[in-house]
């Protein structure tokens, strides 16, 4: 059976502030069923009936004890709530400089893609002390990104995009669970994610031989789709410019603006007639079945590589901290 | 049961003391099954108010494509059904038995004409494919998919909002046997009385289903 | 038993005024409000609503306790619809794709 | 003690024979019986089924069954559980049986329709079955979209079809027992006279009635999506998944306070029958009852933390997930201040209550736990969720349901059970509990997912620690079917009220007549007053 934990590791940055809360709660439980449990035991044997024939006095209750009562463990469930409100808050906004990475869950396996091109299957490597932001999708039912050791779980949604992040702390390898039962061989659905030093990390990315960064591919793709027959660069086509696109805000044709996220994107490669960008026809054919949710998250990476537009207004760009490998 | 032996007209059961607490018990009863009913459709009111936010163009598209015509005089058939149905609650009031089978009849007819003209939409659809399935196709919008589920949210909605009102006729059907058997007085009147509030809440659900499925911005055609 | 018996004629102008807010409704669709045509469909739905309830189902005679009923299936009626777009309004909020 | 006149008096049990008049009956006494029947073969069939779950986890590899076999093991695991023996287990056998002799009442409002709810659940309950004989379904009993509607191959539509008609049985009952409450009380049977299992149950049939359409409707287009393919749940045509998951845990969460606030009202009962004393703060308890059933239609979003629902409406759903445990607490605090200067006997039903107090109370602060946010993104859909529930449901639900059949088993039966036995089998079932469990806590936080059917390595210890708990376990539960159906015929006879008890239906025979009292009864006490019922008390051997 070797080794026997009962408690997690802890590898990334978040875990150690879920475990303090986790003692926290630890803490107000054990002390509240050890007063129960107290009382129980010592009111039972006290009081036990001594006579068939004895007959308690009557006590109908107490305000205050009521009032007590309510207010202590009201007061401490709201420490609770605002504790694990912000923490989830913090899991909840990725990093600007994260670095990105594509997943796709499919019955029943992981299928991620690095930016520079290198594709991983139920493995998942990553530098140890830089943020890894995770963009997620399924191709058929919902699965859940889950590892332990990073105390970090996210549901995977087939039709949408969902996000998780985590820094890992300490150089290892941990368990990745697919969370969501997602059919015969979900119990399978599992792989391992490697945290190395950043120098390891780079010989690792340097030794497989990928076909180009996943830009690259994206660029292929929109190529061979046409798309640039209408998305011009200098916006001459018939349909929008995509340079600059990513992370603008974007006008609608029908009043509203929308900001070029991800889940923007995708859904204008997929549903083109959703959000028209005002000033254009709905002329866009839908691409759904044409092009794999992998070969869509190429193209959104392509799109996000062509870099904010010169002159783009302040405040509404993406930073671009990486240095793009190509 | 020992309240066969009692007074057919007033039916009082064993479990119960007067017959004002049977009454009292039947309508409180009726009344927290209306509830019931309002959360089953709520369930998919919730469906299409979800989708609707989300697809507000494919909606208002696909909605045009019914026909509002027909669809307003079916809502008056319904209306003028409540008329008579509340009308031949007034006769039962009143021990009116003629009135109450006249009534009651009047009813079951719209109901029933109700029924035939949905019958008669649901079949235009099967003719221009605008019935969820692989042979779906609605013109004028590009995304076919929210639009089939406009059509899915549409026959959910009418048909089982037509399940109810086959469920009422069958009602009707039966409270016109016993009236016509004399079953109902003045003083026992509770099965027509219920069975109105039933159909009541049938005719309340269509209500909101018209304008939420046939007139959604229909200026913009 | 005293059962509240209303007039014929206090029904027929119930009816009348459900058929004439039905045309309205109906013509009301094809006039551009904008944002406000949902608004003003679903107030002339809930004046039928009311009439019909009130009038035909005796809600304006009866007990207290159905009356809490009937109001305490709208609340929760009203509770689905409100926390479930609690949800589906607030998606997109932080920027972050799925939160 | 008891002449032999009283035994060949006329009772429910000996006024008719012969099956017809069992099977329309309308009699609640005996529909009660039906549903403890039915529930008790359900019980067991969830019980089999979790057995073969924690024979196989034994091992990390799944040598036992294929993975295929074992989904479907834990899918009809908790659709029976849930649909066919604990929603009805409470309300429908006990609260059948007691809550119109409580209130004073010669039946429900509407004893036909009472019958019906009981068919209607043997209906469903045989479409159930028969999926699982045919082949079984593998969704899990939650029913997630877009697998059970595209991708599963296996017997969906029929079990959702026995769930469907199961939950019209519930809200029928539900209706049942409001207008009963709210119609049939004896006089001077005012609302604050009222027993709190009374209460309870009233706030529980207001779930049923609110809840349970919604299920309904949901599995209606489920239904509709799978077999038709219409797309309302679709993400190919642009529907949402996370809306069906909106839905099914609208009735799904309060569902939950469907399984256990009957079981409050029961502890209620046994707590102060067996302390002698009316329960601490009775309106604080019984409003409790109401508050619950509210605050749990507030809450159904906090099983969506990481379903990518968005994070201002999780924060919603958590904050206001908290407030449910204000009543909890409070019941908890109510029933512990109870026994204080009481005089508190250790009857086998009693032994279940402190059971049930214990269990609850680490049920339910762990419940603490997962509505924490940055606790649940870690442990949601793990083993500690998995062991959360279970201390709810079988260490709450299972527990006061137990003691409530021992407790009212003399009135039902005319028959005490065995003190010893009983004693033995409470504990053995407290402590097979325990162990059957509390490994699980930490499994889940270890990260240990549920519906897992091979695991790595690592989690053996524990699973094998919570497989021998289970076994234990399943002999606690295998003792009262035993010496529950030997008291039928050996047990000593009962007295009209062998605890002193206060409620009404200690005040007819036992078993009760056809129309549960000799003399309809007229209430002029508040509930729990012992003062009055002093000079019954008849030392039980």
């Amino acid at each position: 059976m070797g080794s026997f934990p009962l408690f997690p590791e802890q590898a990334s940055t978040i875990a150690p502030d879920v475990d303090h809360l986790l003692y926290f709660l630890l803490a107000v439980a054990v002390f509240f069923t050890l007063l129960i449990f107290g009382c129980i035991f010592y009111f039972a044997i006290r009081y036990r009936r001594r006579s068939e024939r004895e007959l308690p006095h009557v006590i109908h209750g107490g305000l205050t004890l009521e009032i007590l009562w309510s207010v202590i463990p009201f007061g401490l469930t709201m420490v609770m709530f605002s504790w694990g409100a912000s923490i989830f808050f913090q899991e909840s906004r990725p990093p600007a400089n994260a670095l990105q990475i594509y997943a796709v869950g499919k019955q029943w396996m992981w299928k991620l893609q690095h930016i520079e091109g290198q594709r991983e299957i139920n493995e998942l490597h990553i530098p140890l002390g830089r943020p890894v932001r995770l963009t997620m999708t399924s191709e058929d039912v919902i699965h859940s990104f889950f590892v332990p050791a990073f105390r970090t779980k996210e549901d995977v949604v087939p039709g949408r995009y969902s996000t998780t992040w985590f820094q890992p702390t300490k150089p290892g390898k941990y368990h990745l669970f697919c969370a969501e039962y997602c059919g015969t061989r979900h119990s399978g659905m599992i792989g391992w994610i490697y945290v190395m030093e950043p120098r390891d990390y780079e010989n690792w990315l340097n030794g497989g031989a990928p076909t180009g960064s996943l830009a690259d591919e994206g660029a292929r793709l929109f190529e061979s789709l046409a798309c640039s027959n209408c998305h011009k660069p200098d916006g001459s086509g018939r349909c929008p410019t995509l340079v600059g696109l990513f992370g603008r805000n974007v006008q609608l044709s029908n009043g509203a603006t929308i900001k070029a996220d991800e889940g923007y994107i995708r859904e204008s490669i997929l549903q083109p007639t959703a959000k028209i960008v005002a000033g254009y026809q709905p002329l866009m054919p839908t691409f759904q079945g044409l092009v794999t949710e992998e070969g869509v998250l190429q193209l959104v990476e392509y799109i996000k590589s062509l870099g904010p537009r010169p002159g783009a207004p302040a405040g509404a760009s993406m930073p671009v901290v990486v240095p793009n490998k190509r | 049961m020992a309240s066969e032996g009692h007074a057919e007209t007033l039916a009082l059961r064993e479990q119960f003391d007067t017959a004002d607490q049977q009454k009292d018990a039947s309508t409180l009863g009726m009344w927290v099954f209306l509830i019931t009913e309002i959360m089953f459709f709520g369930g998919m009111f919730l469906a299409y108010s979800v989708y609707r936010s989300s697809y507000p163009v494919v909606f208002a598209v696909a909605s045009s494509s019914l026909n509002a015509v027909i669809g307003a005089v079916n809502t008056a058939v319904l209306l003028c059904s409540s008329f008579t149905m509340v009308m031949a609650v007034r006769a039962a009031q009143l021990g009116q038995r003629r009135a109450i089978l006249i009534f009651l009849i009047l009813t079951l007819i719209l109901g029933m004409v109700f029924l035939g003209v949905k019958a008669y939409e649901w079949n235009e659809k099967f003719v221009e494919h605008h019935v969820p399935g692989p042979t779906f196709h609605l013109e004028g919008v590009e995304m076919q998919g929210p639009a089939q589920i406009f059509f899915s949210l549409y026959f959910a909605m009418t048909g089982l909002h037509a399940l109810h009102m086959v469920i009422g006729v069958g009602l009707l059907t039966w409270l016109i046997i016993a009236t016509y058997r004399g079953r109902f007085s003045a003083q026992y009147m509770t099965p027509v009385d219920i069975a109105g509030l039933y159909w009541h809440f049938v005719d309340i659900i269509w209500i909101f289903l018209f304008p939420l499925l046939y007139l959604i911005d229909r200026h913009l055609r | 038993m005293h059962e509240q018996v209303d007039s014929v004629k206090t029904y027929a102008l119930v009816w009348i005024v459900l058929l004439i807010l039905t045309a309205v409704t109906t013509a009301v669709a094809y006039v551009d409000l904008g944002a406000f045509s949902v608004v003003v469909a679903l107030v002339i739905a809930v004046v039928k609503m009311l009439l019909v309830a009130l009038f035909f189902m005796h809600i304006r005679h009866s007990t207290q306790l159905t009356r809490l009923v009937v109001m305490g299936g709208l609340i929760w009626l009203f509770i689905l619809l409100l926390l479930t777009f609690a949800d589906f309004s607030t998606r997109g909020w932080t920027g972050v794709p799925g939160r | 003690m008891i002449t032999e006149a009283a035994v060949e008096r006329e009772h429910y049990l000996n006024a008719s024979y012969g099956i017809k008049s069992w099977l329309l009956t309308k009699d609640h006494k005996r529909i009660a019986l039906l549903y403890l029947a039915t529930v008790t073969l359900f019980f067991f069939l969830g019980g089999a089924f979790a057995t073969l779950i924690r024979i196989e986890l034994l091992t990390p590899t799944g040598g036992l069954v294929s993975s295929e076999t074992y989904n479907k093991l834990f899918t009809m695991h908790g659709v029976t559980m849930v649909f066919f023996f604990l929603i009805p287990s409470i309300p429908a056998t006990l609260g059948n049986f007691f809550l119109p002799m409580m209130i004073g009442a010669r039946d429900l409002a509407f004893p036909r329709i009472n019958l019906l709810s009981w068919y209607l659940l043997v209906i469903g309950g045989l479409f159930a079955l028969y999926a699982m004989l045919a082949g079984g379904v593998d969704t899990g009993w939650t029913f997630y979209t877009p697998y059970s509607t595209t991708y599963s191959n296996s017997w969906v539509v029929a079990t959702a079809i026995g769930i469907f008609i199961a939950g019209f049985s519930s809200i029928l009952t539900g209706l049942n027992f409001i207008v009963t409450v709210h119609r049939m009380r004896a006089p001077g049977m005012t609302w604050f006279r009222l027993p709190l299992f009374v209460w309870s149950n009233y706030a529980t049939s207001l779930i049923q009635v609110l809840g349970t359409p919604v299920l309904a409707v949901t599995i209606v287009l489920v239904f509709c999506e799978r077999v038709f393919h219409i797309g309302i749940f679709d993400p190919a045509l642009g529907g949402d998944p996370v809306l069906f998951q909106h839905l099914f845990w609208f009735y799904s969460h309060p569902a939950v306070y469907i399984m256990v606030l009957p079981a409050m009202g029961v502890i209620s009962e046994l707590i102060s029958v067996y302390s002698r004393k009316p329960v601490f703060g009775y309106a604080f308890v019984a409003f409790s009852s109401v508050a619950i059933a509210v605050l749990g239609f507030l809450v159904w979003g906090h099983h969506l933390f990481v379903s990518t629902q968005s994070v201002y409406a999780g924060m919603v759903f958590s904050f206001l997930s908290y407030f449910v445990a204000i009543p909890s607490a409070i019941k908890v605090f109510n029933w512990t201040a109870t026994l204080y200067k009481g005089s508190i006997s250790f009857a086998t039903p009693m032994l279940y209550a402190f059971g049930f107090i214990g269990l609850f109370t680490i049920g339910g602060l762990t419940g603490l736990f997962v509505a924490s946010l940055g606790i649940d993104v870690h442990v949601t859909d793990t083993y500690f969720v998995i062991a959360h529930f279970h201390y709810i449901m079988v260490g709450g639900t299972i527990m006061a349901y137990m003691g409530g059949l021992h407790y009212w088993w003399p009135k039902m039966t005319g028959r005490m059970y065995p003190e010893g036995w009983a004693k033995l089998s409470a504990l053995v079932i407290f402590l097979g509990f325990n162990l059957t469990f509390f490994p699980q806590f930490i499994l889940g936080y270890l990260g240990m997912p549920r519906r897992y059917h091979v695991y790595p390595d690592e989690f053996q210890v524990l699973h094998v620690l919570s497989t021998a708990g289970a076994s234990v376990l399943a002999v606690g539960y295998l003792m009262p079917m035993i010496y529950f159906i030997w008291s039928l015929r050996y047990g000593a006879v009962a007295t009209a009220n062998p605890w002193g008890a206060t409620g009404l239906e200690w005040k007819t025979p036992s078993p009760p007549p056809v129309h549960n009292f000799d003399e309809m009864p007229v209430v002029t006490h508040e509930a729990y007053d012992y003062s009055t019922v002093m000079g019954e008390v008849i030392e039980v051997g």
